[in-house]
């Protein structure tokens, strides 16, 4: 990573647009994606309309301070919150069929072959009662025909594959059998083995220590890159994201507040949260980046403010000027590929970037 | 697991010891007097000191207890000077009222508590965790406030009041069910085991509506808790079918402390379910403990109130070693 | 549960199941007027029944005690020991009457020396143990001998022992060299009692399981009860304790020595773990026609009483009236004065005390603890109303210008609700008098030892069955308000601690008497109702008993001793 | 000092979700108050609790104005039946009327009213204290042995496994006779103190082992936290931490306990008054007059008998278990989020 410029150039990879574009075929298309819970102290609002799209080969970031609601996005993405309260509305195509409206029983076809998931606390994720193996071998096994032999062969290849030595061996074993990074690499056999073409990584390295860490990403990325699939990568670590992400999305209060190109975000930053993420970063170099909150509280979900979400929290509120930042939501505007969700104007910011 | 089993065995012995040892004690101090309950309205002093030999009570406190233990190592000899007679292996004495061996007392005692206790177990476990599953499943829903609220009165009902409930109206007013009687102790009587469920069926309910009610509290906040946890996240994440969720992953890693309890309370029941005993009148060994306790039989009352604690603690160890069983992190220790 | 305790010990009988009845008389709807009934005419089911075979059912709620006629205080052992082992005489049972002394082993009831103190019998011929042996003197003697054995033995009944002049012997097992010289066996056919002090009863003594024959090479002491060696119609077959006992004939019992008992059924089956209210609604519902029951009050509970005019079960009920009553005995140490005592006796509403045991169908109202049938009974003339009313003008009148104590303790054997209830209505009587009752319960086992102890309440409800004689007045009398054994203060049993000089020496003398037992009855009711007018105790419920039948079952009476169905000469339809 | 001690976040508090509400720093009684408030089966069963607890208070007040005591007994032939089935009450007195509330009992035909509201006085008192008693023991024997562990903890953890595993009602059974017979003489042992006394201690005695189980756990964790070790490093002594430190920051598990054990002490006093060796006629309790519509089969004739003390007993524990589910709820939101 070099020092940010200012110059916005899209990166090779940035090809596909995070914007809310209509680019129709898309391998996934989520709009208007939002998702409520009813609870006994009143409506949630985790997930307020969000849009992006991907396309296979491609990485996904989606960076957010914890309660932004990133982890529900994905969990919405999946179909794991049907059969609860959640309301989940807007669409999400994933190679034309809409995950939200997909009943339960086509939505388990899906899981797991065609969308893998890689969570984010692999001991509490791994089932502790069952072996690793048969737990990865489970997973082979309800999307294949085959023998329980060959789903274990299949199993002990892809625990090879995911770099845990003598796989055979360490098939029998119990998660608690198991370290930390062991075990996520495991989760990742587990959400691999059918070789789907999505996989959802939900702050996969968070529980890790940092050597850890980048061998995990290092073989994500390579698996990626074996099997052409798309990846969703929800972590609040920019520097995870700067390292292996094509398009980042940041989320604030359940609402994409700015999306693009990896590049542009970091170099061409448009929003006053995303600033802020970046600012409290203490070097971007060292890859244990972990964000510091940025003053004040993240709005409550119950009752969201009439204005910008971030308003209450905005250094730069008053120079949008007329209080417009209390009153009015702002647009979502996309500008080459990079959009963001702030009424103050290009020139505004990019004098805000400067004065840092 | 060696090593386990050995140190449970050793505690196991010494609190046996001190349960007897306190037991034992207890009734030195009693107001209950065996040798003058033995010659009535004629108990003159040298009647009542004739009887203190009879009963072995003339000796001193702790050559009694030690004698009173010998018996559980091996065969003795029991009786005033001249008139012993040999108590078999395990001896637990014999009983200040009948000269009977408590041995063959429990052992007849044995066969009610057992038809009590496992009639009452099935139907209490397959109710409690049937609809404790059924309403963690159906979290929130008409069917899961409806349980949860049977369960809350469930819990709050005392035996007594439920037992006589049901003898007045099952028996004495509609004649639905017939009058316990002590001569069917199994199902494998010549009575046949369909009368066998109709003679225990009333106190079956009565244990059960109690214990099914906190069965279903546990086992639904415990399905709710595992129904919450990442791996059943995960094992969605995969694909799997919804009933394998459930069962597989779920009521697998959620059972646990309903095990605990289960274990806990057979081990509780086996030692004689005092009051659902004394209500329906079923010989068992609570019943036969507290009338013992109150003509002032200490042997039996000794021998039940050990036999009851050896249940629990035993039931302890089993619970510990289902507990390696069902989860493979305990084996580890 | 209430009536548990079926412990009714033979001899010095202690009433701890004292209930008991006669339908007959009343009839159901016609209130009768308070005090109109007096007794109630004993009520036997179907008799005039001659036909052998068929098997009785008798349902009981726990095992026997011991089936050992040695070891035996208990009424439901000596009732099926009728069936099993036989004694020199044996007190023949009459529905509503105290039984008769009859012969039974031996040839006559005893033959008396000049001085009284010797008792002389001859065995019958033809009398065998169920191996074939014949019965002889000398099993007689070690029988008796046995019953010595108190350190074994801890019921072995001693009424026939304390009469023996038996110096200090122990038993059979201690000391087997020691001889009771008290029992002669000249020869195999005669036994002779030596006696301390002569004993007009003696022929009741000799009716007491001491004098039942066992053989001593049998003798498995106190496993003696798993199977007592038969001598009379039946013998164990086989006995599963706590659950069944089976008795089948004695093949080497010969009826013609034995006038007693009629051995009608083939078989009787006991059930010995039924609870009480089955077996009561087993009966009330016929449900088994040849069923009996031999627990205390016929197993009924209170509630039942009921039932018993319905018309199905009406004429199944087997009825009559008790050796056993109940008094409220007084501490004459704490309440000295005689008038106080009086004072207490009028204010006692009995009539309610009786409601506690039940109602007239389970007791009724006595003048006196002796019972009018009694050989030499007269009326102590008390002045407690016949049918129960409280006197309390009078009473109040008695307390005028009397220091008497304020607070007094009611104790209560804590095994039956009638005892504690008896309190709570005393309790509310005395309040009347402004005497304050505190409620002590003391451990039912051990009741009785309370009360001969330092922690004797002021006041305590007392039982008595009849005696060694139940026709006796004496071997009422003496027990209950009886001087000790020298005459200087009051006897073991007398709970109330009454001592006179004048009546108790009286007594005292009395025992040293010689004469019949009409003739010492008189002298004994009348030294006895001249301590009965100082209101040491107050008579409270005479017990009736009614046992509900099987349809089938034939010569259904109630022993006036036993109080339940008397074994020997039931039959059944078959 | 006193600034350590405020950010007590006993374990309990700190577990609302942040997605639902910024974690506002309320105190856990304030808390646990506004979620009582908000659920109407808390609320209602709060008013039963009141009204029960006040109808034993008032019992003197209310058996006066009905003009009764439990203890007068009425055996008239105008009451009870004399002949039939003696002793059961003719038609009107064994149900409500305007003389006897709710009629009276067979046999000695005292007001029902008034042994209840007095029988309410009886069982409370003894549900309420012996549970009083096993708090104390369970906390600071609990505490105890979390603070001290080593040998203190061996000696207080084998006690609890040797309580835990005896049988209780067996061994009550035969100790209330013991204990009782041994405080006759003590001005513990007047009247109908002596059953009150007896089973106080004893429903206590043996409810302790399971709470000190509990506090045992939670003390071993609060050891290390930091507010300890700053009082410890300030040489506050062992006692002052335990009392000031320690069994502060678990109150909340023990009063979620306490209010469980309440409704099974109440149970507890039903069943051996019930099996006859706790409460004892003439003092009523709900226990006691369990026991006295068994005697004699009288529930059988007079099933109301039955019902009086039955319902009333069923009514209060539910009461007293749906209250203690309300606070656990309250108090311990993890549990409650269900």
């Amino acid at each position: 990573m070099t020092q940010p410029s200012q110059t916005t150039t899209p990166g090779p990879r940035a090809a596909g647009s995070a914007a809310a574009g209509t680019a129709t075929g898309a391998f996934l298309e989520v709009r208007n994606l939002s998702v409520k819970f009813p609870t006994d102290d009143g409506v949630v609002s985790a997930v307020n309309g969000m849009d992006f799209t991907l396309e296979r080969g491609q990485t996904l970031g989606i960076v957010g301070e914890s309660g932004s609601g990133k982890s529900v996005t994905s969990q919405a993405l999946m179909g794991l919150l049907k059969g609860t309260s959640a309301q989940v509305t807007g669409q999400a195509l994933f190679q034309g069929k809409d995950l939200v409206t997909l009943p339960e029983a086509g939505m388990r076809q899906l899981r797991g072959r065609n969308i893998g998931m890689i969570f984010q606390d692999p001991l509490s994720a791994l089932h502790p009662f069952y072996t690793v193996g048969h737990q990865i071998a489970e997973a082979y096994l309800v999307h294949n025909k085959a023998s329980k032999k060959q789903a274990r062969a299949a199993a002990v290849d892809m625990l090879g594959r995911v770099g845990i030595p003598s796989p055979d061996m360490r098939f029998d074993e119990y998660p608690h059998h198991f370290s930390g990074g062991m075990r996520q690499r495991a989760m990742i056999a587990m959400a691999l083995i059918c070789e789907p073409e999505l996989l959802i990584a939900d702050e996969p390295t968070t529980a890790l220590d940092v050597t850890v860490q980048a061998q995990i990403l290092d073989l994500m990325s390579e698996l990626q890159q074996e099997t052409n699939s798309a990846l969703i990568l929800i972590t609040h670590d920019l520097g995870v994201v700067a390292e292996v992400c094509d398009d980042v999305l940041v989320m604030y209060g359940g609402q994409c507040v700015e999306s693009g190109p990896v590049d542009g975000i970091f170099y061409d930053t448009r929003h006053p949260y995303t600033l802020g993420l970046l600012k409290s970063m203490p070097t971007l170099t060292t890859k244990s980046g972990r964000l510091n909150p940025i003053p004040g509280q993240p709005p409550s979900l119950l009752a969201l403010p009439h204005g910008c979400i971030f308003s209450a929290r905005c250094e730069y509120a008053a120079l949008a000027g007329d209080g417009v930042c209390e009153s009015q939501r702002p647009q979502f505007t996309t500008e080459d590929g990079h959009g963001s969700r702030c009424h103050l104007s290009s020139e505004q910011i990019l004098t805000i970037r400067n004065s840092r | 697991m060696i090593r386990f089993i050995l140190r449970r065995t050793g505690s196991l012995f010494l609190l046996l010891v001190a349960v007897s040892f306190i037991t034992f004690t207890l009734f030195q101090f009693g107001p209950a007097d065996p040798a003058s309950a033995a010659c009535g309205q004629e108990c003159t002093p040298e009647r009542v000191q004739e009887a203190r030999v009879a009963l072995g009570m003339d000796q001193p406190f702790l050559v009694q207890y030690v004698d009173y233990m010998r018996g559980l190592i091996s065969s003795r000899m029991i009786g005033a000077p001249g008139a012993e007679s040999l108590c078999q292996w395990p001896c637990l004495g014999k009983s200040f009222q009948t000269n009977e061996n408590v041995s063959d007392i429990i052992a007849r005692s044995l066969p009610y508590t057992f038809s009590m206790a496992i009639g009452a177990l099935v139907l209490w476990t397959l109710s409690g965790v049937g609809l404790g599953l059924l309403a963690a499943l159906r979290k929130g829903s008409p069917t899961d406030k409806f349980i949860v609220g049977a369960a809350s009165v469930g819990v709050s009902l005392p035996i007594p009041v439920t037992g006589l409930f049901l003898l007045l109206v099952f028996v004495n007013q509609f004649h639905l069910l017939p009058f316990t009687t002590n001569e069917i102790n199994s199902p494998f009587g010549p009575q046949g085991p369909w009368a066998w469920v109709l003679n225990y069926l009333l106190p079956w309910i009565a244990l059960a509506v109690l214990f099914s009610a906190s069965y279903i509290r546990v086992t639904r906040t415990n399905m709710i808790e595992t129904f919450g946890e990442d791996f059943i996240r995960t094992a969605r994440a995969k694909g799997l079918a919804p009933r394998t969720v459930t069962f597989k992953h779920g009521v697998r890693a959620g059972i646990t402390p309903v095990v605990t309890m289960l274990g806990m309370d057979i081990g509780l029941l086996l030692g004689g379910a005092v009051l659902t005993e004394q209500i329906f009148s079923v010989p068992g060994l609570g019943f036969t403990a507290v009338r013992a306790a109150i003509s002032g039989d200490l042997p039996v009352t000794m021998a039940i109130t050990m036999l009851a604690a050896f249940f629990v603690i035993v039931a302890n160890v089993v619970v510990d070693l289902a507990y390696a069983a069902i989860d493979p992190r305990v084996r580890l220790q | 549960m209430k009536n548990r305790s079926r412990a009714l010990a033979l001899a010095v009988l202690i009433a701890t199941a004292a209930t008991g009845c006669a339908a007959g008389q009343t009839q159901p709807g016609n209130k009768p007027s308070a005090g109109s009934v007096t007794e109630l005419a004993p009520q036997i089911v179907k008799s005039g029944f001659t036909t052998k075979g068929g098997n009785v059912n008798v349902l009981m709620s726990s095992d026997f005690q011991t089936l050992d006629p040695g070891n035996s205080n208990y009424v439901q052992t000596a009732n099926v020991g009728q069936l099993y082992y036989r004694t020199l005489t044996m007190a023949k049972e009459t529905a509503g009457q105290p039984p008769t002394v009859v012969p039974d082993l031996a040839t006559d009831t005893g033959k008396v020396s000049k001085d009284g103190l010797s008792w002389t019998y001859t065995l019958k011929e033809g009398i065998k143990f169920e191996d074939g042996r014949p019965i002889t003197s000398a099993d007689i003697k070690y029988g008796v001998e046995r019953t010595f054995a108190q350190d074994v033995y801890t019921q072995a009944p001693q009424e026939l022992n304390a009469a023996l002049d038996a110096g200090g012997y122990k038993g059979p097992y201690k000391d087997p060299s020691a001889v009771l010289k008290a029992v002669e066996t000249p020869d195999a056919r005669t036994v002779i009692f030596h006696l301390k002090k002569p004993f007009a009863e003696f022929p009741a003594l000799a009716s007491r399981s001491n004098t039942a024959p066992v053989p001593k090479d049998k003798d498995t002491k106190l496993d003696y009860t798993n199977h007592p060696v038969s001598s009379g119609p039946y013998m164990v077959q086989s006995y599963n304790r706590g659950k069944s006992l089976k008795l089948v004939r004695n093949p080497h019992w010969d009826p013609a020595t034995d006038t007693n008992r009629t051995a009608l059924p083939d078989t009787f089956s006991f059930s010995l773990s039924t609870s009480q209210s089955t077996i009561s609604q087993q009966l009330l519902a016929n449900s088994d026609p040849n069923a009996i029951t031999l627990d205390s009050n016929g197993a009924m509970q209170t509630s039942d009483s009921a039932k018993l005019a319905d018309p199905q079960v009406k004429d199944r009920v087997a009825s009559g009236i008790l050796g056993c009553n109940d008094v409220l005995s007084l501490n004459t140490e704490k309440i000295k004065d005689p008038d106080v005592r009086k004072a207490i006796a009028l204010a006692l509403d009995r009539q309610s005390i009786l409601v506690q045991y039940g109602g007239r169908r389970f007791g009724e109202l006595e003048q006196s603890p002796l019972n009018s049938k009694m050989v030499g009974y007269t009326d102590p003339g008390l002045e407690i109303d016949p049918a129960g009313k409280p006197k309390l003008e009078e009473a109040k009148k008695l307390l005028e210008g009397k220091d008497y104590p304020k607070t007094l303790t009611y104790g209560y054997a804590n095994n039956r609700d009638s005892y504690k209830n008896t309190g709570t209505v005393v309790q509310q009587n005395l309040k009347a008098l402004g005497i304050d009752v505190q409620l002590v319960p003391i451990p039912a086992p051990n009741y009785y030892s309370v009360l001969a102890s330092e922690q004797l309440p002021d006041m305590g409800r007392s039982g008595w069955c009849g005696g060694a004689d139940p026709s006796s007045v004496r071997t009422s009398a003496d027990p209950i308000l009886g001087p000790n054994n020298d005459g200087t203060s009051y006897g073991f049993s007398n709970t109330s601690r009454y001592f006179d000089p004048q009546v108790s020496k009286a007594m005292y003398e009395l025992r040293n008497t010689a004469g019949t037992s009409e003739e010492l009855g008189k002298k004994w009711a009348e030294e006895f109702n001249k301590a009965l007018k100082t209101y040491p105790i107050i008579p409270l419920i005479r017990s009736h008993t009614n046992s509900v039948v099987g349809s089938n079952i034939r010569n259904a009476q109630v022993g006036y001793f036993f109080g339940g169905i008397d074994l020997s000469i039931v039959g059944v339809e078959h | 000092m006193t600034q350590l001690q405020s950010p007590a976040e006993p374990g309990t508090a700190s577990a609302a979700p942040s997605e639902v509400r910024p974690a506002e720093a309320r105190s856990l009684l304030a808390t646990a108050w506004l979620r009582i408030r908000r659920s109407k089966i808390a609320l209602l069963s709060l008013c039963v609790v009141v009204a029960i607890m006040l109808f034993a208070i008032l019992a003197p007040v209310l058996s006066a104005m009905s003009g009764n005591d439990p203890f007068t007994s009425n055996t008239s032939p105008e009451v009870l039946d004399d002949f039939e089935t003696p002793g059961l009450p003719l038609p009107a007195y064994m149900y409500p009327s305007a003389s006897h509330w709710l009629g009276v009992e067979p046999g000695l035909g005292r007001d029902l009213f008034a042994r209840l509201a007095f029988g309410g006085q009886v069982s409370l008192t003894i549900a309420l204290l012996s549970t009083a008693v096993s708090v104390v023991l369970g906390t600071v024997l609990g505490a105890a042995a979390g603070y001290f562990g080593g040998k203190t903890d061996a000696i207080i953890s084998r006690l609890m496994d040797l309580f835990l595993a005896f049988p209780h009602l067996l061994l009550v059974l035969s100790l209330t006779p013991i204990l009782q017979s041994r405080l006759r003489d003590t001005p513990l042992g007047q009247g109908s103190f002596l059953p009150m006394a007896s089973l106080v201690i004893i429903l206590g005695f043996f409810g302790w082992a399971y709470l000190a189980r509990i506090v045992r756990g939670q003390v071993l964790s609060l050891r290390e936290r930091e507010f300890v070790e700053a009082a410890r490093s300030f040489g506050s002594s062992h006692l002052s931490i335990l009392f000031r430190q320690i069994i502060p920051n678990v109150m909340g598990v023990v009063l979620v306990y306490a209010t469980m054990l309440i409704p099974t002490n109440i149970s507890a006093e039903a069943a051996l008054s019930f099996l006859g060796v706790g409460v004892k006629d003439p003092t009523p309790s709900w226990g006691q007059m369990l026991n006295a519509a068994q005697a004699g089969n009288w529930y059988l004739s007079d099933p109301w008998f039955l019902a009086v003390p039955g319902v009333m007993l069923i009514v209060t524990v539910l009461a007293f278990n749906l209250l203690g589910d309300a606070v656990r709820d309250a108090l311990d939101p993890k549990a409650s989020r269900h």
